[in-house]
């Protein structure tokens, strides 16, 4: 029989049932939807309609169902990539591994002076930053972490070696006690506040 | 029971299907009911339809009269009726006359402008109920027609695309390190004014006058800022304590605003 | 072409898309899914295809869609009622705007010569039918509504030139604010007249 000419009614009805049934439907169930109406026959003929299309209709434990066919399922689940800044806290444990690797938990968190959620390693390692390169050989056998050739190359640098030290980080101001940098700040204000009841 | 007043025209499977003449086409059981209408061109409007005539052929003389009638026969029956009504019931009546006045003693607008204009709004409300109900009839999803009951769903991933910058990096580590450093807390000299040099700085000052100075310019003019804050704490605290000591008198004329001392008469 | 044939993958991939999505996909949407195929044509040949079958390929308001098609209405007319019931008021205010659009809530109260409940109008905004698109630029700023593409797609239009009437009501001026109709009457009646003057 030809698939091109029109389907008959009967063929037509059990396909919009089956395309609107919100779950698999019996043979006897497409049958009282459609006044009793033999169906096996037109089963047969849509399922091999379907056959080669975008879609089919598959029998799974007597139910009949439609769905997209299997070697499409790739083009229905797209991947989307979204730009997202580090936390606060997972920058200081990416900065805490960078300088101190290899470094177990124990240790970041004995740094950092506060908990670190788990979750903050995850992402790092994710972003595929960090990594685990084995275990401390000390009781509990910590895993232990470090940077990778990632990390370098996102941060554009050649080696670990590159990271400023820490007398460089002072010169930056980097490691300037907040409070003098606040009296600073504040000094350098009433100057410009001065400025204004003169001129006036 | 009475959704939105409109139950009595509402066909069986709950859309509005025709005009709201719907129950009152049994001519001899007048239908009373108000509530059934939107509001009098809504009535009108049905009126008109009785009339078994195209909307632009209507007679407006004839639509009056049945109008009227029809609220007359309302208030009869002591029904209460909306003001709306009784005031689109006295226009036409107005209308009316004025249709049936000599032309020559018509004002303006017109009667015949007046009714020409409620035709016209007559018109475009029932092509809007007509429209109305064809739109209900056509083929309406979940009704008629049927999307796909169970889809499978298009599923969009979100994957995470990290990023920080070096700053960033290297200021995280800096306040790490700080927020670790033994803190050392070191109080260094800092130029200050003490309260009795300011007593006695102020003192002088006011003993050179009988005038009011105001107390910021009693602070020495080239310190450093942070002797001036000093100074002006000190100064304060001294012009209290002349005032207390009946050395000085203070005023100050808003809040906030400048505090002015002179000496006291002795 | 032959129907017969197996569909090119182009098409297939088209087919499971729409029939996997759970709303309606524009036409750049599926694009999106597909690597940025162009989909017009597979589009095209798939509307043919499904046009006899029991299931339609159909667009509405630029957004495709399958659905059964509508002389089966009644094999698949559910025992729970999936349509919202509408209030006579709600109805004919649906058609106001969609006839009118944009339209303010005074141009529908002068149609319907009563004041809107604002209920009214919230159900239809809830359905997702009408939306507020702006603001009219006359004293007062109102508010102005239209219909929305679920209203395309939930009434069975392609799009706002499908409502049915339209182009009578259009051509018959029933579309135009009385004034308007009224001003343009009475200009074509002098025109007439004064035609009949210079003939005579």
């Amino acid at each position: 029989m030809s698939e091109d000419s029109a389907p008959d009614d009967l063929i037509r009805a059990v396909e919009a049932c089956l395309f609107a049934a919100e779950e698999p439907l019996t043979k006897d169930q497409i049958s009282t939807h459609l006044e009793g109406a033999e169906v096996g026959a037109a089963l047969a003929e849509l399922a091999e309609h379907y056959a080669q299309r975008g879609v089919r209709l598959v029998e799974r434990g007597g139910r009949w169902q439609f769905q997209t066919a299997p070697d499409l399922a790739h083009l229905l689940r797209r991947e989307r990539e979204q730009v997202r800044r580090l936390s606060r806290a997972a920058t200081e444990l990416l900065a805490i591994v960078a300088y101190h690797e290899p470094v177990s938990r124990a240790e970041i968190e004995a740094i950092r002076g506060v908990q670190t959620s788990s979750g903050t390693l995850d992402v790092l390692m994710e972003a595929g930053w960090v990594r685990s390169v084995g275990r401390r050989e000390v009781p509990g056998r910590p895993l232990i972490y470090a940077t990778t050739p990632e990390f370098l190359s996102h941060f554009g640098l050649a080696s670990r070696r590159d990271l400023p030290g820490i007398d460089e980080l002072k010169a930056a101001g980097l490691l300037d006690p907040v409070d003098e940098a606040y009296d600073e700040m504040m000094a350098s204000d009433e100057e410009s506040e001065e400025g204004e009841d003169s001129s006036s | 029971m009475n959704e939105e007043g409109a139950a009595t025209t509402a066909t069986a499977d709950g859309d509005w299907a025709g005009p709201a003449a719907a129950p009152a086409h049994n001519e001899d059981a007048l239908y009373l009911e108000l509530d059934g209408w939107e509001g009098p061109l809504d009535l009108l409007l049905d009126l008109a339809r009785r009339q078994k005539v195209d909307l632009k052929a209507i007679s407006i003389l004839e639509l009056v009269d049945q109008y009227i009638a029809y609220i007359e026969q309302a208030e009869a029956l002591k029904l209460e009726i909306a003001a709306d009504y009784l005031v689109m019931a006295s226009w036409l009546a107005y209308l009316k006359s004025a249709l049936l006045l000599p032309r020559e003693e018509q004002e303006d607008p017109s009667p015949e402008e007046l009714a020409l204009r409620l035709q016209l709004r007559l018109q475009r409300l029932g092509a809007m109920r007509e429209a109305a109900a064809r739109l209900m009839a056509g083929d309406r999803l979940g009704r008629d027609v049927f999307a796909r009951g169970a889809p499978e769903g298009l599923r969009v991933l979100t994957k995470s695309a990290w990023t920080c910058d070096w700053y960033d990096l290297i200021n995280a580590y800096g306040q790490v390190k700080l927020r670790n450093q033994p803190v050392v807390h070191m109080v260094r000299e800092r130029p200050v004014m003490s309260l009795d040099a300011a007593i006695e700085r102020v003192a002088a000052m006011l003993g050179v006058t009988r005038d009011w100075l105001e107390l910021r310019s009693m602070l020495p003019a080239h310190a450093d800022p942070r002797l001036k804050r000093s100074a002006l704490a000190s100064s304060f605290v001294a012009a209290l304590e002349l005032a207390r000591t009946g050395r000085a008198e203070l005023r100050q004329e808003a809040t906030f605003g400048p505090i002015h001392l002179r000496r006291m008469a002795s």
